[in-house]
């Protein structure tokens, strides 16, 4: 479904990603773990068209996506879910949930609010209050439900756990599974590597800019190279 | 929220840098709690923690960029607390950034020589009029510039522009700007970020240099914990602005708290 | 005594408005881009030369008004297209900058078309019936300019509301000004978002401009300086990128600048003996009958007041702190 | 002799004898342009000292102007004229009369000149403190309400500046010597000013306040001192402008003038003094170029506009303007020359970073 191919993404002229390749299959849960500074929520964003790599290609159903907008990139079925949340604070819960959906039709939209509310019933009873007002963990269920609205094919997950408490980060864990068992192609960025791992089918390590390696989740939950990628010898 | 008793305690001037019940919140938002330190001279200190841990907090407070909530700060029994960044910078505490802040449009010399400056003041009129005394001045200026560029590997870049170096000299060329400061503590903020692994040895050999050679105190943040553990003589843990584990590399690196805040609680089946 | 009073909270009232419909265009531009749009001020200058000439030619009074309207959308449209989009994102100063050219293009465009039409460089406006005149209440005489001026500004300002909070677009446009990355990953069309922030703008400074050159009385292509600064002022004083705060400001500085008109000669005003004579010398030095024509400088101390003590206006909050 | 001393010598001996030839020839009008063409250097320069080496953009520059201008024209007039011209001016200034002249020396305006920078200087230093603490587009705008206090001063202020009434009888010192020397003194002390401990501090906390504050340098002091010295000068240009024109108004100091200014600064590079100087030739022939086409075909308009868009164009496609902040460097400059003369050598923008 999607596939980066030898990926390099610049700040300036700062190296963030430096030939990164990966595969995403249909229905797939992926994983990409490593310590901070790595690139991966610049490799994230330049599937989303957020940033221009410089060289490369990202492959969508077959196509070259890197050059088109963000929001050509959300029509096509690519919905991402940002780093540290970024709902819109002074927008109502039910308003951010609009935006989710600006891009459909304005009924058709309306109609998923309240599917979203089912699948995040601690959202219903917030609907009239502003974004910013939410605690952490409500403020990422927010975020999710958000990018749930555009009805991606596949969702971009980056960090869904920072930052919050460990009961929290629990639950978030549970609703991305629940998103996988209902069939949602998914990528996600995440530095809780146990979590990360529990929930994906296929993980890939980055560290500076680099994928190192990969390989099924269940084979690399014990695999050493995880820890030293972190701590080093 | 109150100032802590903590922060009543009197400064002890034996220490180069003692921080007591140092706090910043933003919005009701913690970003540090209740951060102590007691850093002696000559030392290499270690300060790491995932991602959102309250690290860059701590040095903006260290360094006065940002005012603290809570807690002091004294230098060599000096209460620092709440002078201005270019202050605290003037008395002895020079820092490094983790997103690298060089004079972009600068020549990599004239970078290191603003910070090298201050100890040679001049006139305004000798300067306007480029007195002998002003062209004198300007020498010993450029002469200290260039000392300190050969010291970390840059003595033959030194007509570049900033902008114009790779990742790796620009770490280096921030570390010479920080040090032609003159200070006795140096807040290095992920100076490996970024590096190839050659790179990162040199790099180690340098701080090693500047703690010998120029007898500076280093406090180090890094994501590249192989770099602390090897370098620091002692290592603090932040995770949730709050301090996990103080100690020595070794005991650090097999705290299980330490381990979980990095990779996650494993999660009970 | 008392009705001079309630003249001048009329009259402070009004400009209020004015300034509300100017300031407002002004905050919604800068709230998405971070341009503070000096171009702003010769929209309405354009609009009013659009009407007049409109009018001029023998156009029924709607029939003009529209096409003022209109004409001042396109304009706003060319302007964010050949003149601020290529450098959306610069630093701001170059952005201000581009819209000092940007309003020199247009009042230097304006004299150059109003020559050719064989008009002078000061024309007398041709004000219609509806804001022409005076309404008496009583012994308080009000423009009627200043009563249309309140009952437009707040028409326009209640749809404007409905526009931002009701409809998608409007509610885009409010994402896009509080985080532009986070609106774009939504999949909206940021070029859309602004297009239609300037339309918007360009309307209501079209409005802004007739309502103006209707007090004003005569026209140049050179009127929108000074209102234009006064929008700034009002979106300062309420918070700058706040609609709400915007509107806040104008009313205040409606007041603010009644201050010293009201206060200056105060002591001739007051009717024989109602004070000391001490009092009343004092009062004749403290504020002198010529205090009013230092108003716009009155003004502008304020301003800068405001911009070092409270940067964030009166609506905003306290404001992050910036960190390295 | 090395380039970097020949090189300027000989540029003001080129301009001294070009300035001869200007004044023997009795060309009136290339006079006139000339000596406007030093009065917009010396503002161009000025402005480029306080905003360009700061990134703290001024809009009030011209009011410092307008404040020289009028405190060197009333110093200056002589008393017959003076009780007779402002005839409330309070009894301390109404005797001072600087028109004295020793052989071919205008002391008394000499004089009245470097009062009018001094108590102009003043004026910034209050000024600047308060205001040199904002920063981006706010301070553009505070400096902008800045120039329209002065304004709505010197209309009221009658018995010093005759209101909105045009002040004349205003000596005329100036000449094509007196403006290049200026001109010139200027130039030279604010291009030291930018290689000196001085202007890196202005440079370091224009292109990161962040990193300037963690090598020990303040934000306000060297912002401070550039509008102050920017101040000083510019109000010597004012003094300039007062005994050339010899009569003028409030209205001349305002935001036509301002926007000339700062074009003139945006063409050349902000950041640049010889950009500075070759942005003041550039906009300045321009204008001229374009007044004479509006005098001609009578499309009056036409000349600010299309000045107007030609910045617009060099803010989208050249940003940096025409030198960024390089500076013209006689050394390489000599490289060049020899090498062409040579035939063949490297070649190099004649210019050096800044």
């Amino acid at each position: 479904m999607l596939e980066l191919r030898d990926l390099h993404v610049f700040y300036g002229n700062i190296r963030a990603v430096n030939g990164a390749s990966l595969r995403v299959e249909t229905g797939e849960l992926v994983a990409i773990i490593g310590s901070n500074g790595a690139g991966k929520s610049t490799t994230l964003k330049s599937i989303s068209g957020l940033l221009r790599p410089r060289s490369g290609a990202i492959v969508y159903d077959g196509r070259d996506i890197s050059n088109e907008s963000t929001d050509r990139i959300v029509a096509l079925g690519i919905s991402h879910c940002p780093e540290g949340r970024h709902i819109f604070g002074r927008l109502t819960v039910r308003e951010n949930l609009i935006l989710g959906g600006v891009q459909r039709p304005a009924a058709e939209a309306r109609r998923d609010i309240e599917l979203v509310e089912d699948t995040f019933p601690r959202l219903r009873d917030r609907m009239k209050q502003a974004g910013g007002t939410l605690s952490g963990g409500e403020q990422q269920m927010l975020a999710i439900a958000r990018a749930l609205m555009s009805k991606p094919r596949l969702l971009l997950l980056d960090e869904p756990s920072l930052g919050l408490a460990p009961i929290m980060v629990e639950h978030i864990f549970e609703v991305i599974e629940g998103l996988k068992r209902q069939g949602l192609t998914i990528l996600l960025v995440e530095q809780n590597v146990h979590h990360a791992l529990d929930a994906a089918d296929r993980a890939y390590v980055m560290e500076t800019g680099r994928i190192t390696f990969e390989g099924a989740a269940d084979s690399l939950r014990h695999d050493p190279r995880i820890e030293q990628s972190y701590f080093g010898l | 929220m109150a100032s802590p008793p903590a922060a009543s305690v009197a400064p002890d001037p034996s220490l180069l840098l003692q921080v007591v019940g140092l706090g910043k919140h933003y919005r009701g938002l913690v970003a540090l709690a209740d951060y102590s330190l007691d850093l002696a001279p000559r030392t290499i200190h270690g300060v790491i923690g995932p991602n959102g841990a309250g690290k860059t907090t701590l040095f903006n407070l260290l360094s006065g960029m940002v005012r603290p909530s809570t807690g002091a700060i004294h230098l060599l029994g000096v209460d620092v607390t709440h002078l201005s960044a270019y202050r605290v910078a003037q008395l002895g505490i020079a820092r490094t950034f983790q997103n690298i802040r060089l004079f972009d449009d600068m020549s990599v010399l004239d970078n290191v020589a603003v910070a090298a400056q201050r100890h040679l003041p001049g006139s305004l009129w000798s300067a306007m009029m480029s007195t002998r005394a002003f062209r004198e001045r300007e020498e010993r200026i450029r002469a200290r510039s260039a000392e300190l560029l050969d010291l970390v590997g840059l003595g033959d870049r030194t007509d570049r522009l900033a902008r114009s170096l790779p990742y790796g000299d620009q770490r280096r060329l921030e570390i010479a700007r920080a040090v032609a400061v003159g200070p006795k503590v140096l807040l290095l903020d992920e100076p490996s970020a970024g590096m190839n692994p050659s790179e990162a040895a040199e790099l180690n050999g340098l701080i090693r240099r500047l703690r010998g050679d120029l007898g500076i105190t280093i406090i180090l943040v890094a994501h590249d914990i192989p770099l602390v553990m090897n370098l620091c003589d002692r290592i603090q843990v932040l995770n949730y602005g709050v301090l996990i584990a103080d100690g020595d590399p070794a005991t650090v690196r097999v705290d299980p708290g330490v381990i979980s805040a990095y990779l996650g609680q494993a999660k009970h089946a | 005594m008392g009705d001079y009073f309630i003249q001048q909270v009329v009259n402070a009232v009004s400009a209020g408005s004015l300034y509300a419909l100017m300031a407002v265009g002004l905050a919604l531009i800068f709230s998405i881009l971070r341009l503070i749009n000096f171009a702003h001020g010769d929209i309405m200058m354009v609009a009013a030369y659009l009407v007049t000439f409109a009018l001029f030619a023998g156009m029924p009074l709607p029939a003009a008004l529209v096409f003022m309207v209109v004409g001042a959308v396109v304009i706003g449209l060319l302007m964010e297209r050949i003149a601020y989009r290529p450098i959306r994102g610069a630093a701001e100063v170059a952005m201000l900058l581009t819209s000092f050219a940007v309003g020199q293009i247009l009042q230097n465009g304006t004299l150059l078309v109003s020559r050719l039409a064989g008009e002078p460089v000061q024309i007398a406006f041709p004000a219609p019936d509806i804001v022409n005149g005076v309404v008496a209440f009583g012994a308080i005489t009000v423009p009627k300019v200043n009563i249309v001026s309140l009952v437009t500004g707040a028409v326009l300002l209640t749809l404007l509301t409905v526009f931002v909070t009701r409809t998608r677009l409007g509610l885009s446009m409010h994402a896009a000004a509080e985080d532009l990355p986070a609106a774009r990953l939504m999949g909206i069309r940021v070029n859309r978002v602004v297009a239609t922030a300037f339309a918007i703008s360009s309307g209501l400074a079209a409005v802004a401009g007739f309502l103006y050159a209707s007090q004003a009385g005569q026209i140049n292509p050179y009127l929108g300086f000074t209102p234009v600064l006064k929008a700034f002022i009002a979106a300062v004083i309420g918070g700058f990128g706040s609609l709400s705060g915007a509107v806040v400001g104008a009313y205040a500085l409606g007041i603010l600048e009644v201050i010293p008109t009201a206060l200056s000669g105060i002591a001739d005003i007051l009717p024989p003996g109602a004070v000391p004579p001490g009092v009343h010398d004092l009062l004749t030095q403290v504020f002198p009958s010529s205090l009013g024509s230092y108003r716009d400088a009155f003004v502008f101390v304020f301003l800068i007041l405001m911009l070092l003590f409270r940067p964030n206006g009166i609506v905003g909050g306290g404001g992050r702190e910036e960190v390295p | 002799m090395s380039p970097r001393v020949a090189g300027p010598l000989l540029s003001i001996l080129g301009l001294s004898v070009g300035l001869a030839l200007l004044d023997a020839s009795g060309l009136a009008f290339w006079q006139g342009l000339m000596i406007n063409l030093a009065i917009f250097t010396i503002l161009v320069v000025s402005l480029n000292l306080a905003s360009g080496f700061t990134g703290v953009f001024s809009l009030g520059n011209i009011g410092f102007m307008a404040l020289g201008a009028y405190i060197s024209a009333i110093l200056t007039l002589p008393l017959a004229v003076k009780s007779e011209y402002l005839p409330d001016l309070p009894s301390w200034l109404a005797g001072v009369h600087l028109d004295q002249v020793v052989g071919p020396l205008p002391v008394g305006w000499l004089a009245a000149t470097l009062i009018a920078g001094l108590l102009v200087a003043f004026v910034a230093l209050l000024v600047g403190a308060v205001l040199m603490r904002l920063s981006g587009h706010f301070v553009a705008v505070a400096t902008l309400g800045f120039l329209v206090i002065v304004r709505v001063i010197l209309f009221n202020a009658d018995g010093f500046t005759r209101g909105s009434r045009t002040f004349s009888n205003v000596t005329p010192y100036t000449n094509l010597w007196w403006a290049w020397a200026c001109a010139v003194l200027v130039i030279y002390a604010v291009w030291r000013l930018k290689r000196s401990q001085y202007g890196r501090a202005m440079f370091a906390q224009r292109r990161d306040r962040w990193a300037a504050q963690s090598v020990g340098i303040s934000i306000l002091r060297p912002r401070l001192l550039a509008f102050v010295i920017g101040a000083f000068f510019t109000a010597i240009a004012g003094s300039l402008y007062a005994h050339f024109i010899t009569s003028f108004s409030p209205t001349v100091f305002y935001f036509d003038l301002t926007f000339r200014v700062i074009t003139m600064l945006v063409v050349g590079g902000m950041g640049s003094v010889s950009g500075s100087v070759i942005g003041s030739v550039v906009v300045l022939a321009l204008a001229e170029g374009l007044r004479r086409v509006e005098d001609v075909t009578l499309l009056y308009g036409l000349s600010g506009a299309l000045l107007a868009a030609f910045f617009i164009a060099v803010i989208v496609f050249r940003p940096e303007g025409i030198m960024g902040q390089r500076e013209i460097s006689f050394d390489r400059l000599s490289t060049r020359l020899r090498s062409l003369r040579g035939g063949g050598g490297p070649e190099g923008p004649e210019t050096e970073a800044p």
